[in-house]
């Protein structure tokens, strides 16, 4: 038999058996769909939790009569520690002005003298933006001479920290099952598809031909299937997404590697789940 | 060409057929007879190897039930030209298709493959419904379409199984004349039938069955 | 009983019968006969209501085509056996529930179901193979499971569409005595055949077709 | 047709079609699981969030040197205001006490007089802990004569209060989209089974049945094979939920009104679905 009659029957068989098909698409696209919603959902939730993470920041109050000099050389000590991102520091001068642009008022006319100490603003590399780092970070800023106290969102970042596991830990699980469910349920409809050709399957082994013969026109199918399946599941995702964008929440996250994604695993399942569908029928002979 | 050893058949632990030898050589043409339930097609379904004996052994062409294996009974079916008792025919092609198919399988050329279908659907009277299903024929109309495909590919071996169970006697002797036609051209014809007038019509051997074993005459 | 009234029949735009009329009294035993393809088969589908005129009208029983509803088309359906052509039974199913599938469909108590069941597998020579399944059959075999199936709900009419198509000359004629016994008992029966042996030796009515036309004698 | 009979036939329908009953048995539970999992995770995150929320409390600062019996008019006043659940006055001396508790020394070891405030401690009802609520209590608690100052936990709840829409609306459309999935799932898998055995259906129009002498057994097979699969994924969950408890994360919340309503579901998908399927192929005639 000539490949590209395999070719021409693979994509014939979908006209041939219209409900087969068009429910093998509805499946793959339905399926991929919960798939391409659970992988958006992970990467928004995951942008969502950077962001707060990237807030973090420790607020070290320096000692009240510390001069600019010595500020500096804090400064320096911190920017030398594990983790640190980049160092601000704020003169009493500079916090003078941040309350004048703050609160409208300039602070020596309220005052006659400047109260507010000078403070440095830490941020934290990216991997080390969690509850046990900052803490221990904390202590050691608190430890450098000329620090008088050190500040930090404490109570978020416990917040996330306590529960971050488990919401991981819950997620992978529900990524698994779903991608498990997917299969299994595409797997279940493409071998029901394939059964009800079994009549004709077991003619076209009547007449001469070869289990590759009758193999590959379906794995033609099969992959046409799957690919265009994923193709409507990532249409549909990606209109959403722009809605979504549009109307709802401008600050959600697409990417476009979830498509791509999307697409291959819907040509693989196709091929994958014809196969296997297929060597059960034809075991026998 | 087709060698029948003490061959016994059991299909789920029924014994079929017992102790059956006999032998057709190239180019001949035998009628199988007996009546309904005696083996005929059982014996036809092991000469196209699609049920294995359970002693003895069936040769055929050059392959052996005994040691036969998956690819060349693929090789050796598409020498055999088998006619269905219950047609077999792809409900999801039209008529064009399934005789096509046979060709396609051998990796025929698309334009020989249209001239060789529309002839022999031109001997058996069906060109006018080369594009119909086989949902829209009538019983005998589908019996000269799976005859159609038994030929086409110029087998060595035709195997009827009643071939002419749902035509009237007039198609009866057309399709008889095809096959005698290809018979003289040295493929050897075994035909199952039931028909009295053909018997008597036609002076061919015939091997007679009953019960699963063999009328000696 | 059964009545043709200048019937046309097309299916899918294409012609198959032209002006048909005929009619069959209460009781009456007659043979539809015709080469194949002519529309014996079409004939015997109008008169269950499977296929219905483009114009004209078929009356059976007191159902006419014009006006029959589906639940009223269950109805006729219980009352006419039918022997289909390609036996149409059900697969996934034995032999026994096959027939007592008929009995069943109108409510028929258990124990009565069972008894009549066996009886009439045992009238078409089937006792032994009643809880084989249609795929362990020969084709003769499956063909007299239609036929039980057909008569055993001891209908008005039965349809008999070449019932003996897979049959040697000896069960055809017990068929064609199971048919006489139940028509002599006051059922219609309208048999389709091409079997001439069977022809010349039952002298019954003949209505001849010829593609899709009314053969006048 | 004796009703039983048609009973006997949906179960008989099982066993003969052992394939197409499998799969779909196998689908309703993969399906179910899906469904499933999902409402144990929304019960489960709605429970955490729940937890964070009863944690809140208003902490009032009273004036230094105001009076127990004044304390305990402000108390009366808060308890009086809307939403609010109760109210704990903390006298000076119970101050006092708790630094004793807390640090292990007397407080008036340490100076000569107690400078600890006395205050109060708000809890808030049920349906009032949100961010903007207890921001317009804390401000109207602080207007109260007497009260020097109020805190609360204002960075949880404004993340919270922040994403929690984002989560609750991205919950309930994955949820809608879970659920149409399943059922679409289903009903493919359900309508191609029965697809199956359009030949059969056919034969038996033929031999007189009427369609609803058709439909039943179908109807009770969807039935059983419905509820067999929801049963199966019910167990399923209900074993990783125990599991869950004691190896991972003991806090998880197992709620009965999901198996029932996954039982309920799987039964009535499954008749559901059946009853559709046959509607289409039953049509002709
Ligand atoms: N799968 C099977 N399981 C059990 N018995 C079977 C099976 N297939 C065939 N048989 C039995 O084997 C016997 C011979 O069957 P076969 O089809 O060879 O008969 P046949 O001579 O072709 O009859 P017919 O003229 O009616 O077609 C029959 O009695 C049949 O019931
Ligand atoms: N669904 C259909 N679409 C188109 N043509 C059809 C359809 N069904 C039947 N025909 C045509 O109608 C004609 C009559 O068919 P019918 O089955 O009635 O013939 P018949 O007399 O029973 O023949 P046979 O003896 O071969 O069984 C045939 O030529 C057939 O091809
Ligand atoms: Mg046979
Ligand atoms: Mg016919």
């Amino acid at each position: 038999m000539k490949i590209w009659f395999s070719f021409i029957e693979g994509i014939r068989n979908i006209k041939r058996a219209k409900l087969a098909s068009t429910i093998t698409i509805t499946s793959v696209a339905f399926a991929h769909l919960l798939i391409g919603v659970f992988l958006l959902f992970s990467v928004n939730i995951n942008q969502i939790i950077g962001d707060v993470r990237s807030k973090i920041e420790l607020e070290v109050f320096l000692e009240a009569d510390l001069s600019v000099k010595s500020g500096r050389s804090v400064e320096k000590k911190i920017i030398g520690l594990e983790g640190v991102k980049d160092v601000k520091y704020i003169s009493k001068e500079d916090a003078a002005k941040r309350f004048q642009e703050e609160f409208g008022r300039n602070i020596y006319e309220v005052l006659t003298f400047n109260p507010l100490p000078s403070s440095c603003t830490v941020k934290v590399k990216k991997g080390y933006r969690n509850y046990s780092f900052i803490k221990k970070l904390s202590t050691e800023i608190g430890r450098i001479d000329g620090v008088d106290e050190v500040k930090y969102q404490k109570q978020i970042l416990s917040l996330i920290d306590r529960y971050i596991t488990i919401v991981y830990a819950i997620a992978a699980a529900a990524g698994i099952i779903l991608i498990i469910i997917a299969i299994v349920l595409l797997y279940n409809t493409i071998r029901l598809t394939i059964y009800g050709r079994k009549d004709l399957i077991d003619i076209m082994k009547l007449v001469g031909a070869t289990k590759t013969m009758i193999k590959r026109p379906f794995i033609v199918e099969g992959f046409v299937e799957g690919l265009f399946g994923a193709l409507i599941a990532s249409v549909i995702l990606y209109g959403s997404i722009l809605l979504i964008k549009r109307y709802i929440y401008p600050y959600v996250v697409n990417a476009v590697e979830i498509y791509i994604i999307l697409l291959i695993s819907g040509a693989t399942i196709g091929i994958i789940a014809s196969g296997m569908s297929l060597v059960r029928h034809l075991k026998e002979i | 060409m087709i060698e029948f050893y003490n061959v016994n058949l059991d299909i789920n632990r029924v014994g079929i057929l017992r102790n059956i030898s006999f032998r057709i050589v190239k180019g001949e043409f035998t009628f199988l007879i007996g009546p309904s339930g005696a083996g005929k097609s059982s014996i036809i379904r092991m000469i196209y190897m699609d049920v294995f004996p359970i002693s003895g052994m069936v040769v055929v062409d050059r392959y052996s039930s005994a040691k036969i294996r998956r690819r060349e009974i693929s090789m050796l079916r598409r020498k055999i030209g088998v006619i269905f008792q219950d047609f077999k025919l792809l409900t999801d092609r039209s008529v064009f298709d399934n005789v096509a198919f046979s060709l396609h399988v051998v990796g025929e050329r698309n334009k020989e493959i249209k001239r060789r279908v529309l002839k022999v659907l031109a001997e058996v009277n069906l060109s006018h419904k080369r594009n119909q299903y086989p949902d829209e024929l009538s019983g005998g109309e589908k019996q000269r379409v799976a005859i159609a495909r038994a030929i086409v590919n110029n087998p060595i071996i035709v195997l009827a199984d009643e071939p002419t169970g749902n035509l009237d006697y007039a198609s009866s002797v057309e399709i008889m004349n095809i096959l005698e036609r290809i018979n003289k051209q040295g493929t050897a014809v075994l035909m199952a039938t039931h028909d009295a007038a053909l018997l008597k019509k036609y002076s061919h051997r015939q091997i007679s069955i009953d019960q699963g074993v063999l009328n000696k005459k």
